[in-house]
């Protein structure tokens, strides 16, 4: 049995999952309607406005370091497999790597950046 | 003393009229008002810069105010000022919002209810009712005619408009409205159906990321009119009110209203009843905290902790409904005692708790006080200064945090409070955490007077004779208490009748709030829970 | 159906109160001709939906306090399976109104009453919620929740001990129990 | 041949008798097909189960912490509580919410499960019981597990409610740290055992379980992997995109009914998922415990059945995770993202440097006693 | 040098409060549990005497009560939650005579608050500890506390019908 088709059978059967159930919710539970039943939820007080305005996130520069160590696992993933045989020369090699990244994040806290504002 | 705060008013306003009722009391007009305030609260000597009570009165002939000012040093030295407006279409009087921040709910409440505006007040929105409420219901010829405000079910906008009135230099008053939030505000609306808002309290934040920017205090959806219903009831009647206003201080808030009754009327209280009344309070104390803590840990996300404290603190309600039949509103405090004696079994079951709460305080300290997370949450965070604590008027552990000794048990001893020993717990951090431990010490200190108490309760009788009708004299009364969450005071008019003429509580809770928009600008939204949380408000303390 | 079929545990159909309400929901439900087939599978959703009861907490005072001492360790509502309290209307089946209704609240409570799903249920909890209690002659109190939503059980006390709320949660359970949910139109 | 006689209850000598029976008598199309078919429902069902189990277990276990009893009502000791919960739930109204994005609204509980159900898939729940076995598979695993808070974000963002919208936000803040930590103690594993693919990574723990082999440096990446994984699954004390006291629902605030209910089957399935990769990778998987020479010893070890081995250390880690939900206060965001990126992460590539090292060095516990 | 030793003590110290918190939970995991379990308890379940919950009017084998109708209790009464009918009768000798017809009590506007007990100048009406109230309609609420056909104790008789509230 090969990988794939079994991974596609697995998703498959999520979506099945999803669809069945809602399938069985929309057609037997009870439904009613009233004017305030799809506004959205807040207190029981009308919203001020819409929820989809410019909204200040603290952490946009925690996301651009994210997105440099996950960078950096994605190479270093193939790399763990094969230490082994690569021994000290591999060590050194990417020794080199980590130690900048790692520079690079003493310097970000160092600056604040860790810091939520 | 007396004679040169006499003086000082005399030389600050010539025309006031002085009078010694129970407490000192001065009638000024609306105009020399503020300049007296400022006087009292200014002068180095007798300072007077705690605002205990602002009360609206509906006199009949006039619309008036009452300000009962005290020092925060000494509570126990009282002044009253007296102003009012016989304009009755469209009263006016000067705010001492400027003077003191308490003053501003204060004022706002006595807009919505007696229809008094102040002049110079920045947010001039009723408090309590709606804007489009018809009529001012404390005022004697209120109309309760239900048809003018019928109930509605409509689900309005809010708008975030308030008027206001200023005086300019020249002295001309100009009225305008200013906007509450700017236009690309993230306004979001925390309460009133809120898990965390202990009640139906209503912030109305606006938020940059998770830092709230600004908070706006709705109240009212809870006000019930007790002061209104108060007017027509004889006062052994009245007393089931007290009990649902903080009805965590339930035995506290009547055994206020009790005594200011008792003072007038000068019956003397047994001193079985006294023994009892105090340490049912201070068991209402115990009580209280125990859910206060419970509150707050729930709020920071800690649900197990919340469940240990409302277990310990089911035993104490054990104790409560054996005593005297109810778990939470008791009913046990009456006008001459207790209503209840207590029950065979009290003080051994009283004496048991007492170890065991021990116990439990060093494992609520093992489990949260010292957690990082918690200390991360609540250390630094919500501070308030001593004048910011003594200017909003923020007593009782709250008040303490900030290094503010204002304990009325301390300051004005009544009941047995002066024969007992115990510590005022202060602390100078001013933050959540302060706030925090000083409530698990409370309760500590609590165990101590009821262990002194407890054994020697006297023989006699647990209720004094009273008449069947109840009638105060003609007069002012006032009467402060300590309750769990600070001073809580009762403010009785009298003109002779079976009913009070006009009755207010001072709430704590409502000093609470208020100061919350200040201590919680620049938290994080996770914090204004945390904070609240600390500061352990009961909304139906506030909206009465 | 019929209303012995019932069953509580711990207490005997005939030891509660308003059996007569039941009766008088089934026999109309007799005289609509209730399918037996659908009924057996009624039989099990019912049973499915009364032991899930998720509870929004509509406290306002003292109530809500002694529901808080409801589920604590003392009494745990958890053993009836109603301790995940849901705090968005939309998740919750039971809106239990603890305290007192005032006119400012009155759109609130219509709003969040009306944003519940399907199936709901009222449970009035406390004197102010029935009928205003306390505070029934003032200006601004709402005389019983039942004006502005419809209310399926009433617990009186001022406050009820969670005891008696139990058991106001075992009259929620049997109404529940005797409901025809396939094909029964709805509200 | 039905029974091997040295592991009678093994489910595997079932599936392969199964698999024997299908080939002989049909094509090898039908075979696969009704094989797929059956793997399929076998999931779904697992999938449903563990889930109501796991469910029953939290609110048992929650109770005991908080000295209650918990669900005890329906059925002996309230075993039938999470049925009679799903039953409602199934036929609850499902509310369609004005002004939001329709599409996204209705798509992210697919997102939620789909990710959980493509994680669950690759979990050796015993031996021969694992649907997918890809030979990257910590990498796919890290990589589809991340899928789910795609789910979460685009729950809170198109519902249009602020509550849900802050709670999508956090969850954003939440993953983009903690999917970080969850990688490197995995690929310090990684290191240690030579391979990405569960099955040869357990069979390299016959003897010895990664914990143990690495002793120093990957019992530090099993508490970094069981809080960062901890973090992700959005349980307390992580929960801030829920955060009940202060956006009363968070995320999901505006969802009714099964929609409401797939992101709480999901929510309990990632802790059971997290529970037993952390099984799998660090403590030997479904192998029994095993040691080298004594064979009397892992003849009778060997004897249970390798799924009721693999339950049970998942069961372990999950009542450990309870243990530290039920016990701490929740996080603030500033809180989370500090312990991540000044704690976790440096502690992490320290220790990732510190296993290369090990590994190297032959200082790993197989090396020192020579275990196969 | 300080904010490095600082940041491992941090951690360190960090590490054993949160462990410390995990020793609390798992010691409370074995205790005892404290849950009390109506209804199963039912039999044995105890609330205390003094508890209110129900206004019962005591009445004797006789069908007799002690009410003579005078409505102190409902003027005492905060909200108008009880409502004292009387009816006048003639007696035997020709005077008319105020007797009760019905004791009207609204259990749900009740405040419990025991005024209209400790006022009743006959000891008519006492507080019972019934918790068990939750119906379905918010008119079997209101109750009549006199029994059908029920009349005066006569005075020779003891005055206490039971036994004296506190």
């Amino acid at each position: 049995m090969s990988s794939l088709s079994l991974f596609l059978t697995v998703f498959i059967s999520g979506v099945v999952l999803v669809i069945v159930g809602l399938g069985i919710a929309i057609l037997l539970a009870p439904q009613s309607f009233n004017l305030q039943k799809g506004e959205p939820y807040e207190c029981g007080i009308p919203t001020h406005g819409t929820s989809w305005m410019q909204f200040k996130a603290g952490y946009y520069l925690y996301a651009i370091l994210y997105l440099m160590f996950d960078v950096e696992t994605i190479f270093l993933f193939p790399w763990s497999v094969v230490v082994r045989d690569l021994g000290y020369t591999g060590l050194y090699s990417i020794l080199f790597f980590i130690v900048i990244l790692g520079l690079g994040l003493a310097y970000a806290w160092k600056k604040g950046v860790l810091k939520w504002s | 003393m007396m004679e040169k705060i006499k003086k000082l008013i005399l030389d600050t306003v010539a025309e006031a009229v002085i009078e010694e009722k129970q407490k000192l009391t001065v009638t000024v007009e609306p105009k020399k008002l503020h300049l007296l305030v400022q006087t009292l609260r200014d002068n180095k000597t007798h300072s007077f810069d705690y605002l205990v009570n602002l009360t609206g009165v509906d006199r009949g002939e006039e619309l008036g105010v009452d300000y009962l000012l005290c020092s925060s040093a000494d509570l126990s030295k009282e002044v009253v000022l007296k102003t009012g407006t016989s304009d009755r279409e469209n009263p006016l009087l000067y705010s001492i919002t400027d003077l003191f921040e308490t003053a501003h709910f204060n004022e706002r409440e006595v807009f919505a209810l007696l229809g008094i505006r102040f002049i110079n007040n920045p947010d001039m929105r009723k408090f309590f009712l709606n804007a489009d409420w018809v009529g001012y219901p404390l005022r004697k010829d209120y109309d309760p005619n239900p048809e003018l405000n019928p109930v509605s079910i409509e689900s309005k906008d809010m708008v975030d408009i308030a008027p206001r009135i200023l005086e300019t230099s020249d002295g001309k008053l100009v009225e305008e409205f200013v906007n509450i939030f700017e236009d690309d505000d993230y306004i979001i609306n925390i309460g009133p159906q809120h898990p965390s808002t202990h009640g139906v309290m209503h912030f109305r934040t606006s938020l940059d990321g998770e830092i709230v920017k600004k908070i706006d205090v709705h109240s009212g959806y809870i006000h019930r009119g007790i002061e209104k219903l108060s007017e027509s009831l004889t006062y052994p009647q009245i007393l089931h009110f007290t009990d649902r206003l903080d009805y965590l201080s339930a035995n506290i808030n009547r055994h206020a209203l009790c005594m200011c009754v008792e003072k007038a009327i000068d019956i003397e209280v047994p001193e079985r009843a006294q023994y009892i009344r105090v340490i049912m309070d201070e068991l209402t104390r115990i009580d209280s905290h125990l859910l206060a803590w419970s509150a707050m840990t729930h709020d920071l996300g800690a649900t197990t902790a919340f469940i240990y404290g409302m277990r310990e603190r089911e035993i104490i309600l054990d104790i409560f409904d054996k005593t005297c039949g109810g778990r939470l509103i008791i009913n046990q405090n009456v006008i001459g005692g207790v209503m209840f004696d207590i029950y065979a079994d009290f003080q051994k079951d009283v004496k048991a708790f007492i170890p065991y709460m021990r116990k439990k305080l060093i494992e609520y300290d093992r489990f949260f006080s010292h957690n990082v997370i918690a200390l991360g949450r609540t250390q630094g965070v919500g501070f308030m200064s001593k004048d910011e604590a003594i200017s909003y008027a923020v007593t009782g552990p709250a008040g303490r945090a900030s290094d503010w000794s204002c304990d009325i048990r301390k300051h004005i001893p009544y009941s047995l409070y002066n024969q007992v020993e115990f510590k005022e717990i202060l602390r100078k951090e001013g933050d959540a955490y302060a706030r925090y431990l000083n409530r698990l010490d409370e309760i500590e200190e609590s165990l101590h007077i009821i262990e002194q108490l407890i054994d020697n309760i006297p023989q006699g009788d647990f209720c004094a004779k009273t008449k069947a009708i109840i009638k105060l004299p003609e007069g002012e009364y006032y009467e402060r208490v300590e309750a769990a969450k600070g001073e809580f005071g009762v403010f009785i008019e009298s003109r002779g009748d079976k009913f009070p003429y006009r009755l207010k509580f001072r709430s704590p809770s409502m000093a609470l709030v208020s100061a919350m928009p200040l201590i919680c600008q620049g938290e994080k939204i996770a914090d204004l829970i945390g904070i609240g949380g600390s500061m352990d408000y009961v909304i139906p303390d506030i909206d009465r | 159906m019929e209303l012995k079929d019932i069953h509580i545990k711990g207490i005997p159909t005939e030891d509660f109160k308003d059996n007569e309400y039941l009766e008088n929901y089934i026999k109309e439900l007799e005289a609509n001709g209730v399918n037996v087939i659908l009924s057996k599978v009624d039989e099990l959703i019912n049973w499915g939906r009364s032991n899930s009861v998720w509870p929004l907490i509509y406290a306002t005072s003292c109530c809500g306090i002694e529901f808080m001492s409801a589920a604590a360790a003392h009494h745990d509502i958890a053993r009836f399976g109603m301790e995940v309290t849901r705090n968005s209307p939309r998740q919750a089946d039971l809106m239990i109104v603890a305290g007192t209704i005032v006119h400012k609240m009155a759109p609130l409570i219509k709003r969040v009453y009306d944003q519940m799903a399907e199936p709901k249920y009222v449970l009035a909890m406390g004197a102010c919620a029935i009928s205003g209690g306390p505070f029934v002659n003032s200006y601004h109190v709402i005389k019983g929740v039942d004006e502005i939503i419809p209310v399926d059980v009433y617990v009186p006390g001022c406050p009820p001990r969670p005891e008696s709320l139990f058991y106001g949660l075992m009259q929620l359970q049997r109404k529940i129990k005797v409901e025809q949910f396939l094909g029964h139109k709805q509200r | 041949m039905i029974l091997n006689y040295s592991q009678p209850l093994e489910i595997s000598n079932l599936t392969s008798w199964f698999d024997q029976y299908l080939r002989s008598n049909l094509s090898e199309f039908w075979t696969l097909l009704i094989e797929f078919v059956l793997v399929g429902i076998f999931l779904l069902a697992a999938y449903a189960v563990i889930a109501l189990i796991l469910i029953y277990a939290e609110r048992k276990i929650t109770a005991f912490f908080q000295a209650r009893l918990g669900p005890n009502r329906v059925g002996k000791w309230g075993l039938l509580q999470s049925v009679a919960d799903m039953i409602k739930i199934l036929l609850k109204e499902i509310i369609r919410i004005n002004r939001s994005d329709r599409f996204l609204f209705f798509a992210a509980p697919f997102f939620m499960i789909v990710a959980s159900m493509l994680t669950f898939g690759a979990i050796p729940f015993g031996k021969g019981l694992q649907a997918i076995d890809f030979n990257i598979g910590v990498l796919y695993v890290t990589a589809v597990s991340s899928l789910g808070i795609i789910g979460v974000l685009l729950a809170g963002w198109s519902s249009n409610n602020k509550y849900s919208m802050i709670g999508a936000m956090r969850s954003g803040a939440q993953f983009i740290s903690y999917e970080l930590s969850s990688g490197f103690a995995l690929m310090t594993i990684v290191v240690l055992a030579g391979t990405m693919q569960f099955s040869q990574m357990i069979e390299g723990q016959r003897f010895c379980w990664n914990i143990f082999n690495g002793h120093i440096s990957s019992i530090i990446a099993f508490v970094i992997y069981l809080i960062s994984g901890h973090a992700e699954t959005n349980r307390g004390p992580f929960d801030l995109p829920e955060a009940e006291s202060e956006l009363t629902a968070g995320y999901h605030t505006e969802y009714s009914g099964l929609q409401f209910g797939f992101y709480y089957l999901a929510e309990y399935l990632n802790m059971f998922i997290i529970a037993s990769i952390a099984t799998t990778v660090f403590l030997g998987g479904y192998l029994p415990i095993q040691i080298q020479g004594w064979d009397a010893f892992n003849g009778i070890m060997g004897y249970i059945p390798s799924y009721v081995w693999f339950f049970s250390k998942t069961g372990f880690l999950i009542f450990l995770s309870l243990w530290v939900r039920w016990s701490f206060p929740r996080l603030r965001i500033d809180q989370l993202l500090n312990l991540e990126w000044k704690y976790l992460l440096p502690i992490n590539l320290v220790n990732l440097l510190l296993m290369v090292i090990l590994v190297l060095t032959g200082l790993t516990l197989k090396n020192l006693f020579g275990i196969l | 040098m300080s904010s490095v030793s600082k940041y491992f003590s941090g951690l360190f110290t960090g590490i054993k409060s949160l462990l410390t918190g995990m020793g609390e939970t798992w010691k409370e995991l074995w205790t005892k549990k404290v849950t009390q379990q109506y209804p199963e308890n039912r039999e044995t379940l105890e609330i205390s005497e003094r508890f209110r919950c129900e206004l019962v009017m005591p009445h004797d084998e006789n069908n007799e009560h002690a009410c003579t109708a005078c409505g102190i209790c409902e003027m005492n009464c905060p909200n108008g939650t009880i409502k004292v009918t009387p009816m006048f009768i003639e007696t035997a000798d020709g005077k008319k005579k105020k007797i009760l017809d019905t004791h009207i009590w609204d259990m749900g506007m009740c405040t419990y608050c025991n005024l209209c007990v400790i006022t009743c100048p006959s000891d008519a009406i006492i507080f019972k500890n019934n918790f068990e109230n939750a119906v379905f309609e918010k008119r079997k609420l209101i109750m009549q506390l006199n029994q059908e056909g029920s009349k005066l104790r006569e005075k020779k008789k003891e005055s206490k019908p039971t036994e004296p509230i506190i």
